[in-house]
């Protein structure tokens, strides 16, 4: 399936959770925010959440900024 | 001077530093806690960006070195144009960092100058209220702006000193004061500051804080500058408590005239 | 900071602290000596004057309550309006200090203005030199008065940044950086400071240090200003060295613009 | 004899000693200045050091000044 | 110089002065219409209010003494607190004025600092515009406001230097400088001049024209300072065009140093 | 204006003008000409140096296009650093212009500043006054300097707004009012003014005339500028004889509050 | 008939014309602007415009004002 | 013989005079002023003034200065 993760498109097999890919992006235990299609999906439900074919992603976390 | 002074307070937690500085511009994470360390401020802003994809998963991250257990995390709305980013760079903010409430909301007009957009301003501050974040705004000099921001229930008003970055100081000393005048929530000048005398007359004029970024960054000795910050704060404030003497155009003689010899 | 500064010297001694007190126009010898206390100062100016006739023999003495050996007393000639009269006043203060040879010379021009009478200046600390005096000079900011000063071998040069007693701050800093630039022996504002900014501004000049009275005494809390001044002083300090950020007209975030996900 | 102190006049007996008038003025234990007929008269001179009809005499001390 | 400059033009009319003047605190008509013609002026504001029911018919009346045959007359808001009031307002003054469509929109925020409140001067600048007039707009230096004023259309944008009737001048040129560079309407500085030197630091900055009423009709002599006025607007404006020289912190002789004899 | 204000007066010549101009740093005696005339000014500063041996003859002289007839030439000792050097160039200068008695007296103290050698002036004011010049001085604002050049006979004291050339403008406002306060001939600006507003401020302060050079010749336009600079002296003296308004923190509303309908 | 005028209540004969309750008022020949019931009433039409009972007229004039 | 002119050294028949030197010079009808041996020599004295071996003459003119 197809999905668009921080704006880059991606290929993954149908099925895949959320903590899959964060383990395979090697964001397991950094400390992210995931927002998906717009809504926050909070950390509690990371573990197992299927993704779906479309589905838009945004992975954020903290940086230095004024 | 603790006799005479209360504690910075905001959002119920009290600060005994009143100056907040920013984690933008430095050479690196070590660089930029050493200042923080420097500077013995208790909050520092972030901002909230999406990961680099494919990152060395060892890098280190900037919450791992600077620690929201030691530190009050405060981050802001930084490159939000629109009222709507604002707010959900927020959402994205508070579930980062496990329900924390306390942002920074900036929502500025344009790239070049970075001068704050009031009016989405408004519009974001009233939403993030509304939705239990305890807002600490960065708005404009407009004393009239200012108050509705405190009204909408921001937690603290911070007006410019000048633009994002620009050095220039405190520009317009006036407008500060009218907001001062009628405030009921901390006033904190976010911006503008160019060097440690910036910092302290913000003080003296009675703002509650002052937060800063590039002054301290791009100093040539950034730890060095995050030590004249710290005290110039200090300076500003304990001299804002004790009242200066006035101001004359003649001179008067310190030592009295009286009692001379010759 | 003690890596990158060096102590101020002056006449072959060291100074940690950058700031110089005056003891004119205190409530009593107690605010005096605890404001003196809260400043840091290592340095205290005194006026020489005649003793009360039939005064009370038990009525305590200034250097009993300031001690010349906690303090560096620097006598000054105030309320001289020649030559003549401050190298008198010089020499009764060397008598009065057994022997002591640092001294705060100032000549003035008139009562009203107390601006420093420049010509007579020049003649007195020609002569105090050659009579052996280390000669702290109080002057305008004419920048070629001050070299002269320096080469007629005064041990520090203290131009006004206001005259004595107005509080108006620095009036002139164009001449000061003149003053500065040229300068060999430590340059020392000394009247016309108001309040800590104003303090903090003189050092991140480069100048070496500060002396105030009246902004001090005359505070509505002295003792109070009296810390404002040293963390004001510090502050000016150390932006000098720090090396301040450059002006910009324009602004330039403090957050990175890249990574933006909205 | 008549002599001139700090500016007023004073009438003492003739033979007076500067100590003696340090002591009659209460000034025996104060640190102060003497200057005698614009000179200075070192501390160490002012035991019985002889007053003359005439005499001017200035005596100082510190007192706060800026 | 007419070579060099063009004239203002606002809503299609040219003006050759670059002075508007205010009709209020005067002592009488006589002495505004002196001052007026003093200034040179061809604009002048003037505010609408209800009649004094059982005045005396025969009491003269402003528009008989400034005929709008002679000068333009500019109704103005004054007095208005929000979008609505300000909009009725321009309506009577239209319907007064026999169909004249330029109006001076000002919506003021509270009665102690006179500050334009500026979400409500968006909306009636917005209504306004679409109900036809020709709008010269008050509004606070914020350029982001001042902008957005143009894109709806404004004839003129009328930033403030300082609050209505202050006299402290350009407080903010850095921001009046910004509204300046991306101005594609006439910029006018209304309110905060208090001396001639105040309007000529206005112009000098590229400003199109200077509004005020205080600076004149309160100076010690009226028909004086209008004068005064008149020729700093020109001055300012001159040596704008003019090019001033640099700055520069040393000296450079202004006669050659070859050919000395000594 | 002519009812309220009397002529400038110097040496028991009366002049309309208060601006007086320099002859130095022009494109060629053409621009020279047509700025001194678009100025208004009706003394004009020369300098006094060597011949080119050998040059041609028909090279036309300063003198033959600004005519001694229609303008006061004020021949200055620029160039100088001593006291002999002035007082020697004077005389040339008197010989040159037949028995001309008026001269611009400056002393500097170095080429890098310009700043005015005071100690020097005062020697050579007073060997020029017994000889029998007229002399109007350039000086620091130094209040007491100036006083005793006025005691010692000059015709007109002329401080500094900043060093010669920087366009720096008047950069301690204290120092001339201390010094107009008390004086008794007419006190001028000379060096310093940058721009027109320089020159306002400097006649609103109360000065009695400006002297400028290269703020006119070294603007992008000079004639524009000198144009710029005549009715910038204008007004400032205008709005010194008028009074200027109160400065106030806060507002007060040019329209009545009375009469509104809403 | 009542009507406001200016905030002020008015006794008027009924069929009051508004040219009358302006000549009335001494302002005939004043340029004015008025306002009916919150319309603005052009000049056009003052002459014989008849005013009822509860008309709310506001009438205004030009004055000083910066 | 040898004179000093503006600090240029200059050789001229001798018993030549002022006059004839200024006209060498191209200066007989331009407005200068003539310091001979650092004294003033008044116009008036010009004509036919001789000058003398070792001379040192300043020749000065006013030009533009601010």
């Amino acid at each position: 399936m197809h999905l668009s993760v921080n704006g880059d498109s991606m290929q993954l097999p149908a099925g895949t959770t959320l903590s899959e890919l964060l383990t395979q992006l090697g964001l397991a235990n950094v400390k992210v925010a995931v927002e998906l299609n717009r809504e926050i999906l909070p950390r509690s439900k990371h573990h197992d959440y299927p993704l779906s074919h479309g589905d838009a992603l945004e992975i954020v976390h903290a940086i230095g900024g004024g | 001077m603790t006799k005479i002074d209360s504690p910075l307070t905001i959002a119920g937690k009290t600060y005994q530093s009143r100056l907040i500085v920013g984690s933008g511009k430095y050479r690196d994470f070590e660089q930029n806690l050493t200042a923080l360390q420097a500077s013995g401020a208790e909050m520092i802003t972030v901002a909230i960006r999406r990961v680099n994809l494919g990152q060395n998963p060892d890098e280190p991250n900037l919450l791992e070195v600077i620690s929201p257990r030691e530190y009050t995390i405060l981050p802001n709305t930084a490159g939000c144009y629109t009222a709507a980013d604002a707010v959900r760079t927020c959402r994205m903010a508070r579930e980062l960092l496990d329900g924390h409430k306390l942002v920074k909301l900036e929502v500025l007009g344009d790239q070049k100058t970075l001068y704050p957009n009031v009016t989405e301003t408004l519009i974001a501050a009233e939403e993030l209220v509304k939705d239990g974040f305890d807002v600490m705004v960065y708005t404009s000099d407009d004393p009239l702006i200012a108050k509705r921001l405190e009204e909408l229930g921001c937690v603290a008003v911070m007006p410019l000193g000048a633009p994002i970055g620009s050095g220039l100081g405190i520009r317009n000393p006036y407008n500060l004061r009218m907001i001062l005048e009628s405030a009921r929530v901390p006033i904190i000048v976010d911006a503008g500051v160019g060097t440690a005398s910036d910092a302290t007359v913000a003080m003296e004029l009675g703002c509650e804080g002052v937060l800063m970024n590039t002054a301290i960054a791009e100093a040539q000795n950034p730890v060095l500058m995050a030590q004249a910050m710290k005290h110039a704060v200090i300076a500003g404030r304990q001299a804002f408590l004790a009242g200066r003497m006035p101001r004359k155009l003649y001179a008067s003689a310190s030592s009295p005239i009286d009692g001379t010899f010759f």
